[in-house]
């Protein structure tokens, strides 16, 4: 906790309050697509982020619209903490003409590239080339910016992991990567499908400095990533970081969720849950009340709300939408 | 003996009776088990595949032949071609078909080609197992049908089943194959239901299978759109055209006789592929016939396939990316100048 | 003003002469600039590719702009993806199209469709150029002509030329389309020379050019197949049959008109592709016309291709797994049964 | 040097002359081909090996037929190492019809699965996987053979690198990685192209035993194979060695090598060369004498031009030949 609490003047109460009102914002909108999922209005795979709230939002918490980043099949964390619309998301979930991406791709694929969000990503391992080009485009800019890959331990095994990192190590890109550490890829144990003691650990192959924070103190990933996104914007080059966290729900809605314990389950809703302890850690630390975070809470109830109505009101691709935004321009009608 | 069970049963049933007659074949895959190293995991509470095809192998066969893999496909596919290569009869599961672009090598440079680089002295005898197809809302890294790219590749035998029946026998014919065999399984099937025989029992790689006679039209139809064609068939029955439904099961070999006997009384042919229409299965069956049956034909050859875009997320767009009977009429009537067709 | 140069020197120009006008274009890949970062290298001493094509580059635009990557396809294809989606125009060159089985995730799943299923709210102006084509004694894994698995992908444009100065004006049009484009580049053809104009001009994508004349019979060849199909049409003017050699330029996309409209002229079609033959760009060309042109032929559709096989090491091999103007011939005989065309 | 004396007895005279062949074997065979090559008689991309002898040597002296290896670009050398016929290599890189492949690989695809050679190959990274996967036989089969992976410093930052030895690790499969570190891929320095210190250093990921080897130096290579090869037999588990080398000539056939300096190459024909330091070695520690080694030095100069006549000499493969082998069986002749 020392060095939480040297970093802790950086941490102004009204950057405590946006950080704790995206995790709220992540939380609800989460918690509100898993009970709509159940009633079989939203189709597809939906993977949810509920319970990794402090790594998106610590993280994305230094970052502005001009910052990339990109995500996972576990999307919506990493939308939200980068400032994406939850109405256009929530329309988007719903395969509205109103979302993000006008419906086209659902809940794996909500992207905002104004926002600097490079879209979820439905193929595990999909970031690491896609973040080490938002690097190099940066650096060749020289506009100050990083780019974020998040990716999860089950992708920490593919192959694409170690030619990004190697490539935004060899060169210098300004390039954070952050592990999303849950204990699972699907029902499988990060134990067994992982050969390192930890994904820290593998940093090592790449000369940058990897370090493993508990992923639900979110004053923790807060300062690594403050860290890590420094040593980017002053050309020091990318740095990796494990945040162990824990996913409350399933891999994706239907998951029955044998493989863990109930015990971590409970210990994970409870004592370890990173908006119960960020919300204390604010209020004890005097950054904000009980009272301003009860009224971030209706606030966002009612913004998930909104979304949702706006979602449900969206009307549907008309079907003359189903071959547009395949290209730019797809026959040249010039002459030679 | 047969009984009604479902495509993920039919496919289930292949691979455990395989097995159990044959110890080198093993089976591995991302969460083929399923959090099977879990302790605390009671019987059928592994996963058993992320849509449950293969729940139960794993207590049966034990983790020395139902291996969960690393979400790292180059090398557990790439694992599979060299034990295949030096005694093994792996079958390796590709959860969904889109994630070629991961270890595509492995399949195309490797598995297809050491046998022809070495000169003969080598076989592949492995299986890949994947999931494709469009209609389960699941976006477009996830819904593609890509057997045309394996089609292409000499070295690699595709199979497309398009009902639980002819997924068991194939895919029995699959494991006990000497060559690589890409094994194609649609996730809108799986819980399709029909009769399929109890026990071990093949149907040969590379024969067509007629699903539907009819004498003035033939439909060759790929994996499930065997099932539009043949609803396609129904409303033409009422107004008289008897079409033919023909299901070539594999496309590599492709039964090209069967295609081709059909065309000759037909002289009529459409093909119905959901997979986008460029370089694809539908163009390879229509130069077939545009070379070898021409005189047999009447009328141009139609195609009717998902559209050349990515299959999109919303289902008002999926939808209509996909074939439907209604399309098939509509280029029914085009080819036979009969705008009532549309109207059935 | 034109001048001789060879194929290999038109793409560098274009290169050159883009990077000139736009300083968002890089180009990265193996080698491309070649031990650039040795200290002791002087001036061209730089490979610049692994077949000079990009010699010289380095030492004009320097090492931001001209970078060498890790053998890693996966990696630094991904990034120029990302790269074109963030501000830049990057060329990546993958250095054989063999080679895509380890980056196809990188061109398929993320490059072709971001846009869409963003909703049209990316473009990706990224260029691919690869090496393709047997003939080079390069085996298996190095001879692949794979523009058919592209043509098969939304979202990919794909350019094959067939002379210099075709690659020159198409790889500029490449690099200045907001979409991304794959350019392929035979390997035979580097030190093919021809005139190609001086400085910057574009030939537009998706026009296909009518190589030769003729009343009589329409070939389409793709890429140096151009040239074998040229040398056919000159003995079969021997024998009073003129044929009209097309040249698409593009697969995708592709140039139907000018295709079919050669049909209606000529009612033969004969398509000559080296590539493997199933689910390829010539089954694509013959299923194209038998749906839109089939009123136009004469005569089946014939198709000249490399079998269905790896492509051998061995010369002897080799050279018989190519198309030929012998087979042209060959088929021409059948088509117009006139056996004596033959022994031209 | 020390621990080159203590496992020094375990070298006998008679494993030593093997040894001692294989390396001039491969010198041999490569300085021919390299010649031939220059005379426009061999086609194709041809890599060579010479110069790297003590690495394929050092670790296939460990091995017998039913270990299997996975091979590189650059494979005359590991298939002479583990035992491969001249003659039937020659043939191949000629085209011939009696080549080990029936002339239908040629030099990038050289193999003999009968060897446990499987196969040169032409995509850089890919005999991870399949190192694996044979490692995976052995296992399952439990018939106590191993795999080894030969490859290169531009490969180690292949994705295939990382799956590989991740798999190999977490399953415990008894394979070998060997790294040919020999400064270059292509005309790409080592330094440039990768991120880690060296190539062993890589071993923390995976939580295996990794160190980093003169690979000029035959016996260093050998005692490191001993321990690994018996650690993978034991069932303890895969190990990766990083092998310093040089590669005397091109990175192909028709390479300027302009990228390295004339007094690295000098240095590595002369002082660092393996084979004048391992003949020194086998002397001067009485394995062997300057005349059996000459004897040694004329055989295979006998062999290699027997190789070079038989290939010559031998057929090109006859036309009919270009459609078979691709299947075992391709029309399927049974009735449902
Ligand atoms: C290349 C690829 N392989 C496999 C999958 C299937 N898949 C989707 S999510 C997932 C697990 C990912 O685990 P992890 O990276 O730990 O992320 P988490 O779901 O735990 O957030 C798998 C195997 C995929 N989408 N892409
Ligand atoms: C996947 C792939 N990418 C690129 C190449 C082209 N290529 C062939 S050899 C080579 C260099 C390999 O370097 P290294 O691994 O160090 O082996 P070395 O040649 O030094 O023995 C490259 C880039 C290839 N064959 N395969
Ligand atoms: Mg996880
Ligand atoms: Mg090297």
């Amino acid at each position: 906790m020392r060095a939480s609490q040297v970093q802790q003047e950086s941490l102004t109460s009204e950057k405590a309050k946006w950080m704790y009102q995206k995790m709220v914002e992540i939380r609800q909108f989460e918690d509100q697509v898993h009970e709509t999922f159940s009633t079989g209005v939203i189709p597809g795979f939906v993977h949810l982020y509920a319970g990794e709230e402090a790594v998106a939002v610590g993280v994305c918490a230094h970052l502005d619209d001009k910052d990339f980043i990109t995500s996972t099949h576990r999307g919506h964390g990493h939308c939200i903490a980068k400032g994406c619309d939850l109405k256009g998301m929530m329309a988007e979930i719903y395969g509205k003409s109103t979302g993000l991406c006008k419906g086209k791709g659902g809940s794996m694929h909500i992207a905002d590239v104004s926002k600097g969000m490079l879209g979820a990503n439905g193929i595990v391992g999909g970031g690491f080339p896609l973040a080490t080009g938002a690097g190099l485009t940066a650096k060749l800019k020289k506009n100050g910016a990083v780019a974020v890959c998040f990716f999860g331990d089950g992708a920490n095994n593919h192959g694409t992991f170690h030619e990004g990192i190697n490539q935004a190590a060899i060169w210098n890109l300004p390039v954070i990567f952050v592990a999303e550490n849950n204990g699972y890829g699907e029902a499988t144990p990060f134990e067994y499908a992982s050969s390192c003691k930890s994904i820290a650990d593998r940093a090592t192959s790449y000369s940058i400095p990897g370090e493993t924070v508990d992923g639900k103190d979110t004053i923790a990933v807060y300062e690594a990533a403050q860290r890590a996104v420094e040593r980017a914007r002053n050309g020091e080059g990318p740095s990796l970081i494990e945040c162990k966290t824990y996913r409350n729900y399933g891999h994706f809605e239907g998951d029955a969720q044998t493989y863990k314990t109930s015990e971590e389950r409970d210990e994970h809703l409870t004592a370890l849950d990173a908006i119960i302890r960020f919300r204390e850690h604010l209020v004890a630390n005097e950054l904000s009340t009980e009272e301003e975070l009860h009224g971030i809470d209706e606030q966002v109830q009612e913004a998930v709300r909104d979304a949702v109505e706006f979602a449900e009101k969206s009307p549907l691709p008309e079907a003359d939408q189903l071959t547009t935004d395949v290209y730019v321009n797809y026959k040249s009608g010039e002459e030679e | 003996m047969t009984r009604e069970i479902s495509f993920a049963d039919a496919v289930n049933e292949a691979i455990s009776e395989t097995m159990r007659k044959d110890d080198d074949v093993i089976l591995l895959g991302e969460d083929v088990a399923g959090g099977a190293d879990v302790d605390h995991l009671q019987n059928d509470e592994a996963w058993g595949g992320v849509m449950g095809v293969t729940k139960g192998l794993i207590q049966e066969f034990g983790k020395n032949r139902v291996l969960d893999t690393p979400i790292a496909e180059a090398g557990y596919v790439g694992a599979a071609v060299s034990a295949a290569a030096t005694g093994m009869r792996p079958i390796a599961e590709l959860m969904f078909n889109d994630f070629i672009g991961s270890c595509l090598d492995e399949v195309m440079n490797q598995g297809a080609k050491l046998r022809y680089m070495f000169g003969g002295h080598a076989k592949i005898p492995l299986v890949i197992r994947t999931m494709h197809g469009a209609g389960f809302r699941a976006a477009a890294q996830h819904s593609q049908s890509l057997y045309g790219l394996f089609t292409a590749i000499p070295g690699v035998k595709v199979i497309v089943p398009s009902n639980p029946r002819d997924a068991k026998g194939l895919l029995i014919s699959a494991i006990e194959d000497d060559d690589m065999v890409v094994f194609f399984e649609d996730k809108t099937l799986y819980n399709v239901k029909a009769d399929v025989p109890e026990g071990y029992y093949t149907i040969p790689i590379g024969q067509a299978d007629i699903k539907r006679k009819g004498d003035d039209l033939t439909i060759v139809a790929i994996g499930k759109q065997v099932q539009i064609a043949l609803m396609a068939a129904e409303k033409l029955e009422q107004k008289g055209i008897q079409a033919e439904v023909v299901d070539p099961r594999s496309l590599s070999p492709l039964d090209e006789d069967t295609i081709l006997k059909s065309v000759q009384k037909t002289n009529h042919l459409i093909i119905v592929d959901e997979a986008n229409p460029r370089c694809n299965a539908a163009t390879d069956i229509s130069a077939l016939v545009a070379d070898k049956g021409f005189d047999f034909l009447d009328a141009p050859i139609k195609m009717v396939t998902g559209p050349h875009s990515p299959v999109p997320f919303s289902p008002s767009l999926e939808d209509v990316y996909l074939p439907s009977p209604e399309k098939i009429l509509a280029v029914v009537a085009e080819m036979i100048d009969d705008e009532s067709i549309v109207a059935i």
